[in-house]
């Protein structure tokens, strides 16, 4: 179990990481998500040894580590750049880090096949790092992190270097090898699909602080502001103000649970595109607007809906019921029904959503 | 359209006259480098097989200059002295380079500090030649500024003649006047290596020591066969320092050969002298370059 | 021979931080000490130079005896030295301006061009920057030689131009490969003519690379000896010259000239850092 | 009007005695100096039309105008011909196919020399630059008269006319003299430099003009002539063929052998001068004498330079080998 | 229009372009779609007269300019890099091919600031280029290209370098764009989903050749081999036989139209993960196997089931009606239920699925 106790880190002016407190049961997939600059990097870098803390603990186990450098901590590493060192076969490269602690060559070479053999990679043991596609060298990295058997292992967006389809299989992968090796991963990313997609657990962060933690469909089903709603999967936004009838928004009137938000503030609200339905001409409860562009994207299609001063967007299902020729045409007079337990109230001040 | 059916007039035109553009880029250069490096040269080349006759040489078709290099044992000495010498040099420009590289990468922290320190060593190519020499002449004499410096001090009573006018003088130029060509690649081959090898080194449990000789050296390696190359080809060439601070044991080849077009005005033999040395320098860099390009495939 | 394009490429700064040193005091001074004994070796003899250029006694002898400018009063009155200052200059001048108008289309051809013999042509080209200028210069001469063209600072100029050909193309093939292929398509693209984007678009982005390799070119010109050494006629360069006086001894005036040359060149070197450092909206 | 290139030795151009000729004539001098009589032919051989006037030694002057490279002289065109000594005058090395080429100008002998304070008993013989004593303290002129020097040791005098055999024998000495040497001088300003800074206190020298620039300095130093005896020599100016100045060039040619040249060179350099007629008028008595001018029996006892012809090659080659070691 | 005829480029001994023949139509939005190296930028650059065609002719409104230099086509392109010359400011950017063609400064920097405006970027005729963000430059380089009024604007990877956000919206600006300025545009990607939300015509390209032509929603529910399934949305294969009673795949039976594929014959099959169903336990008329792994993915579940010796994917749409909880459970036995018409058949040679 690791536990980050007000774990900060100064650059100088700038605050990398700001306060985390954070405890991360044994064998949880944890998934730290987040846009670029937020610190993501940072605090894994902290925990592997990689810069010191300015302030805070961690802890393993319940033993302090704050103080030790990388090389002491039962903690290993996958680069996002791999760090492969080129100069050395994958079977040299997985054996690195046993040979250190005095393990003998043979033995070496066959914990380092057993891990090789693990990610699949048994028969490339000859094979220099420049010769391994990327989703090979990807693979060796995590064979020569886990054959020194840490406690924990940290992957700093171990998949953002691969193209999308070598990524969702390696996602697989992934998952398959946590389940099989049983250690703790801890895991960060900016990509809120890969995180939904993978982890036990997700801890979303912002400017150095977390914002939310949860498990995916919590996270995906209740973010706890509009940052989070924006950042993991898709939110329309729109501004209004309970009433006693309803929602108040672009000036027309729609259901809503009373408790949804304070009555008489402007407030602002969402909801998932794909939880709404969309309806030809105008239909009492809903908001009401004019078709603005369409998006087609296979299996769905994304409409763009102008109402008053907003866009909203709807995802429409391309079933057999709803054909590609039945979509709405530009221009074209529709109606969003949004079931009311499928709104989402931030406070005012929430800002900065996609 | 089928391969065999011709192109129209109007669009054979066309593909002319860019081909034409194309020529007129490239042919001032391509003229330059054929009339004043590739046809010189040949004349060397040509030169090499002529036998001198006064003032000159005379056409001729033999290889009996070549004979002559190969058998008198006095070019022998002279190649291997010369061998020597640039190896040194080679070696001494490693030992000060290499650290200093390092420290710039590695333990510089402020980007200005890297830079500042960084154009210190490479501006002295930009302070003569000559004058960076014959400093050291001035220093190094019986009663030169180190001499007369030590015994001021107090250090020694008679002046110390072994300073100048030998090789150890020669080796001691060369390596000051060059040093900048080895600190460059090293600098460039350092940089290159992505911090995270060495963050992973130590995720791995390896301490700084071992890290470095398992990590570090082998992939700065392509940086110093360059270096080494550059600084080696640069002091074998050298044919000033020799006359400036080398002493009775100081001639070395590129000397020999100014001598074959001055004095001794022997040009086929010098000729002959200068293409050698000028095979000898391209073996070295094509292998440095191989050696250089088997190091690099691994960083790419 | 990538010896040579990485030795000239000018200056790369790695903005990124690097994890603080957990090293005590005593690694510290270790390397503190090392390094400044490197640098002392690489500048006391600059130092020197400079220092010995104000001495009043004619021998290079610790300590200085007293304070003078004659040296530079003599260096001024010494037509000789002068003039070699002035043919050094047009020459370098010259030079300098042929490999510029030779080396950048070179270096474009190697870039954007293919053609038969490209291989060689770039063999050829960057052949004289590890070669050893003796080389240069003798097969030089026995060209004009064959030509039976007289020796003069024209034949000087040639063969420089010839020498540095190699620094100017492989600064500005190095510039031109980091630059976007597609801003010269761009350009063509929008209807402008191959000069035309030449001097609108090519150019303004090399440019720090053409002046950088200029003045390097320039320099070394300046200071050029084995080339010179065997293609000048009666004229001497400023390094012939002082070559030729240091030959006959030590003068103290050469520390003047010594100390001047320091000057200039410190002055260009801080010329081509600030001519060199990309402006933000260079940058490609 | 017109201009004159020199490629001469230092000294022969000084400005005392060309400056005025320069206001005299119009003609503009400039000098281009050689350390060595080998440097006259490859400077002339790498292109022609450069110099105007050359001043090779007459053992080197045979090749030059076999290979075209100098004009004959008109001596009808030299008011003072007639006065120079006629053993010059009519001297091998200037006369080829009944024709003149060269005027001659200077001579001297290439004697030793040393510091006396670094001598407890003045060397006279050869044999002191054997001297274990002067290890590293010997200076030796960067040439092929170090082959002669070199062969008068071994007791080889007749040194213009060595066998193979005793060129091996001279190059073998020479190693050994090695250890003692410090620097092979190939200027005269290079050799000043060596003895003034104390590098070296023994050397071979151009009589006159090295000790003359030392004792400028404040530095004392003794010519002598060991009793191996001594080479002397002999420069003649000579007119580069196809020269565009050969008006200059004559009359820089009556300037040399009148008073302003013969005392102008013999002043600055400390050489004797080949027209005595002039030198008696405008030297001292004093100088007159110590520069021999009275004494043909000095000249006569010099073994005065002369061409090797083919033997040339053998002489240079063992030098160069010698320096190569 | 533009028409290319037998356009083929070899490259030395690798065909870049292999005999295409393609008509655009005037005011289409075209896509060229195909995995890297597919001869996607070749083909373009052929049109724009970057490369010269090894064999064939291209012609535009009837003319032939095979051989024009590309300063001499009625054609811009925007770069993937957007190209824009750092050294000149925005305005004089978009001026720039005004410029060039002999236009007086006050009347190119007039057509400029229209053409800024039209992409929404008046404000910033002053600013470099590198002062502003991506999506900002990449206006700035359609400006650049529509400022000339051509008659067809090339378009390499136009969003490839914006984050998944930014993509999004410029693909709704670039659609609006295009009705606004009705040129010809033709479009390059290798990303289908792009390709399906912003296209008339979707050209898929492979090996240097074109594979199929068609709508985007006719590309999707009608994909002309596996390939073009396996890369134009998700489709899971698998091998089996028609027979008389139906589809024989995994030992097991289900319901397929008659003519779906050739009897008696081992051939291939898929469909979208998206248009079938996932029954617990084993049901009649479908394929049962057990789960092998999950994905969330917040407004669904990729289910990878394990039947027999392959491996299919089912979505799951995340509703109401079927909540996270109510989700299989890894090796939970199930049965994939494919309704017959989204049966898709490929034939036997058909290989190089995703
Ligand atoms: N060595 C450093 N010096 C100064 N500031 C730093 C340093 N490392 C990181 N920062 C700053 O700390 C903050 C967090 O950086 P971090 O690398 O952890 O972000 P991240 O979430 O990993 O982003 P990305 O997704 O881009 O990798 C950023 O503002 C960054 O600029
Ligand atoms: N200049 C060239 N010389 C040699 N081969 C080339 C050249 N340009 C392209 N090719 C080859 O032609 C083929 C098609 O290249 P092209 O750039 O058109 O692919 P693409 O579909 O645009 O791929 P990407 O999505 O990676 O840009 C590739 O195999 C490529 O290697
Ligand atoms: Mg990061
Ligand atoms: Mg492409």
């Amino acid at each position: 179990m690791i536990e980050l106790t007000g774990l900060t880190k100064r650059f100088g002016e700038v605050v990398g990481v700001d306060c985390v407190d954070l405890r991360v049961e044994e064998g949880a997939f944890v998934t730290l998500l987040g846009p670029s600059g937020c610190g993501k990097s940072t605090l894994l870098r902290m925990i592997g040894g990689f810069e010191e803390p300015t302030e805070g603990t961690i802890s393993i186990d319940g033993r302090d580590v704050t103080d030790l450098p990388p090389n002491r901590r039962p903690v290993n590493m996958v680069f996002q750049d791999y760090a492969l060192f080129p100069h050395m076969s994958v079977g040299r490269n997985v054996a690195y880090g046993l040979k250190v602690s005095g393990m003998a060559r043979s033995e070496a070479a066959a914990e380092a096949r057993k891990a090789l053999d693990m990610v699949g990679l048994a028969d490339r043991a000859e094979a220099m790092p420049h010769q391994l596609s990327g989703g090979q060298r990807q693979r060796v990295a995590l064979a020569r992190a886990i054959v020194r058997h840490p406690k924990v292992l940290l992957l700093d967006e171990p998949l953002s270097a691969l193209d999308a389809n070598l990524r969702e299989q390696m996602q697989v992968e992934l998952r398959r090898l946590h389940r099989l090796v049983g250690l703790t991963f801890i895991m960060v990313t900016h990509d809120q699909s890969e995180a939904l997609a993978m982890s036990d657990r997700i801890v979303v962060m912002r400017d150095g602080r977390v914002v939310q933690q949860a498990a995916p469909s919590e996270l995906y089903d209740k973010p706890a502001d509009a940052y989070v709603a924006g950042f993991v999967g898709t939110t329309s936004f729109f501004e209004g103000e309970m009433t006693r009838t309803g929602l108040r928004a672009f000036g027309q009137t729609i259901r809503a649970p009373k408790d949804l938000a304070p009555h008489g503030r402007p407030a602002r609200f969402g909801y998932r595109p794909e939880k709404v339905e969309l309806r030809q001409g105008h239909v009492a409860d809903g908001l009401t607007g004019h078709v603005d562009e369409l998006l087609y994207r296979g299996d769905a299609v994304r409409v763009f809906v102008n109402v008053g001063d907003g866009r909203l967007a709807v995802d429409l299902q391309v079933t057999d019921r709803a054909a590609t020729d039945g979509l709405p045409r530009p221009d074209e007079a529709v109606t969003i029904v949004i079931p009311p337990a499928r709104l989402m109230a931030f406070g005012p001040a929430a800002d900065k959503a996609a | 359209m089928s391969l065999a059916e011709p192109l129209p007039e109007a669009r054979l035109r066309a593909r002319r006259w860019t081909a034409m553009r194309r020529y007129l880029v490239l042919s001032p250069p391509l003229l330059w480098t054929v009339v004043f490096m590739f046809v010189p040269y040949l004349t060397l080349v040509v030169y090499s097989v002529w036998r001198a006759e006064f003032p000159l040489a005379v056409p001729d078709f033999q290889f009996g200059n070549y004979v002559t290099i190969f058998t008198d044992p006095q070019y022998r000495n002279v190649f291997l002295r010369t061998l020597k010498i640039a190896s040194l040099v080679s070696l001494c420009a490693l030992l000060l380079a290499f650290p200093y590289a390092y420290f710039l990468v590695f333990r510089v922290r402020s980007p200005g500090w890297r830079l500042a320190l960084y154009m210190a060593v490479v501006a002295p190519l930009w302070v003569s030649y000559l004058l960076r020499a014959y400093t050291w002449k001035t220093i190094l004499g019986t009663n030169g500024i180190l001499n007369s410096f030590l015994i001021s001090a107090g250090l020694i009573d008679e002046p110390l003649t072994v300073l100048l006018y030998n090789q150890a003088a020669m080796v001691l130029t060369l390596t000051y006047v060059f040093i900048p060509f080895m600190v460059m690649p090293i600098y460039a081959a350092l940089e290159k290596i992505p911090p995270s090898l060495h963050e992973a080194s130590a995720d791995l449990g390896e301490g700084h020591l071992s890290t470095f000789f398992k990590v570090t050296l082998p992939l700065a390696m392509p940086g110093v066969i360059a270096g080494f190359t550059m600084t080696f080809c640069l002091s074998f060439g050298d044919f000033i320092a020799p006359m400036l601070v080398g002493g009775p044991d100081g001639q070395m080849i590129a000397g020999v050969i100014a001598t074959q077009f001055g004095a001794a005005l022997n040009w086929p033999l010098g000729s002959a002298l200068a293409l050698t040395m000028l095979v000898f320098i391209l073996v070295l860099i094509s292998a440095s370059d191989r050696l250089e390009r088997v190091g690099q495939g691994r960083l790419a | 021979m990538t010896v040579v394009q990485e030795q000239v490429d000018i200056v790369p700064v790695r903005a990124k931080g690097r994890r603080r040193s957990r090293n005590g005091l005593g690694a510290r001074l270790a390397w503190g000490g090392a390094i400044a004994a490197i640098l002392a070796f690489l500048y006391l003899p600059i130092a020197v130079l400079v220092l010995f250029s104000f001495n009043s006694g004619r021998l290079l002898s610790w300590p200085i005896q007293g304070f003078t400018l004659d040296w530079y009063r003599k260096l001024a009155s010494n037509e000789q030295l002068i003039e070699a200052a002035w043919n050094s200059l047009y020459v370098a001048t010259c030079s300098t301006a042929l490999t510029l108008i030779i080396g950048v289309p070179a270096a474009l051809a190697l870039d954007r061009l293919s053609f038969p013999g490209k291989g060689l042509f770039r063999k050829l080209v960057l052949l004289p920057i590890a070669l050893p200028g003796i080389i240069t210069g003798i097969s030089m001469l026995t060209l004009f030689r064959l030509m039976g063209a007289n020796l003069s600072l024209t034949t000087v100029i040639i063969g420089h131009a010839t020498a540095l050909l190699a620094v100017v193309v492989t600064q500005v093939y190095a510039r031109l490969q980091r630059l976007p292929r597609s801003y010269e398509e761009a350009s063509a693209d929008l209807g402008a003519s191959g000069l035309q984007t030449f001097f609108f678009v090519t150019l303004p982005n090399i440019r720090t690379a053409v002046i950088g390799s200029g003045l390097l070119s320039f320099t070394l010109s300046f200071d050029e000896i084995p080339v010179t050494f065997f293609l000048t006629g009666r004229d001497n360069t400023l390094p012939m010259y002082i070559w030729s006086t240091m030959r006959r001894g030590l003068t103290p005036e050469i520390n003047a000239v010594g100390a001047l040359i320091v000057l200039a060149s410190a002055v260009l070197v801080v010329l081509s850092v600030l001519l060199l450092r990309d402006k933000p909206g260079g940058r490609a | 009007e017109g201009e004159l290139n020199l490629l001469t030795w230092e000294g022969y151009a000084d400005p005392s005695f060309i400056a005025p000729f320069e206001e005299a004539t119009g003609c503009t001098v400039s000098a281009t100096y050689v350390g060595s009589n080998d440097d006259f032919a490859p400077r002339l051989a790498a292109g022609g039309g450069v110099f105007d006037l050359v001043s090779p030694s007459s053992d080197s002057t045979a090749p030059l105008i076999t290979a075209g490279f100098v004009d004959p002289i008109d001596t009808s065109r030299l008011d003072r011909w007639d006065e120079l000594y006629e053993r010059f005058r009519t001297s091998e090395g200037i006369n080829s196919d009944g024709q003149v080429y060269g005027v001659p100008y200077a001579w001297g002998a290439i004697a030793f020399m040393y510091k006396p304070d670094a001598f407890e008993t003045p060397p006279r013989s050869l044999d002191a630059l054997m001297d274990p004593a002067l290890e590293g303290k010997v200076a030796l002129w960067d040439d092929k008269s170090a082959i002669y020097v070199a062969a008068r040791m071994n007791g080889d005098m007749d040194i213009y006319n060595l066998s193979d055999e005793q060129i091996a024998a001279a190059q073998e000495t020479l190693g050994e003299m090695r250890s003692n040497v410090r620097k092979y001088w190939s200027s005269a300003g290079e050799l000043v430099d060596l003895f003034a800074s104390g590098e070296v206190v023994l050397s071979n020298t151009w009589a006159g003009y090295q000790s003359a620039l030392l004792a400028e300095q404040g530095i004392e130093v003794v010519e002598f002539i060991p009793e191996e005896n001594a080479e002397g020599w002999m420069d003649s100016w000579m007119v580069v063929s196809g020269t565009p100045n050969e008006d200059c060039a004559y009359q820089f040619l009556n300037m040399a052998i009148s008073e302003a040249g013969q005392c102008g060179v013999a002043s600055v350099n400390g050489y004797s001068v080949a027209n005595p007629v002039a030198a008696r008028e405008c030297m001292t008595p004093e100088q007159f004498e110590a520069l021999h001018q009275d004494d043909p029996a000095y000249l006569d006892s010099l073994l005065l330079w002369e061409n090797l012809g083919p033997r040339l090659g053998a002489y240079t080659n063992a030098w160069n080998a010698v320096k190569s070691q």
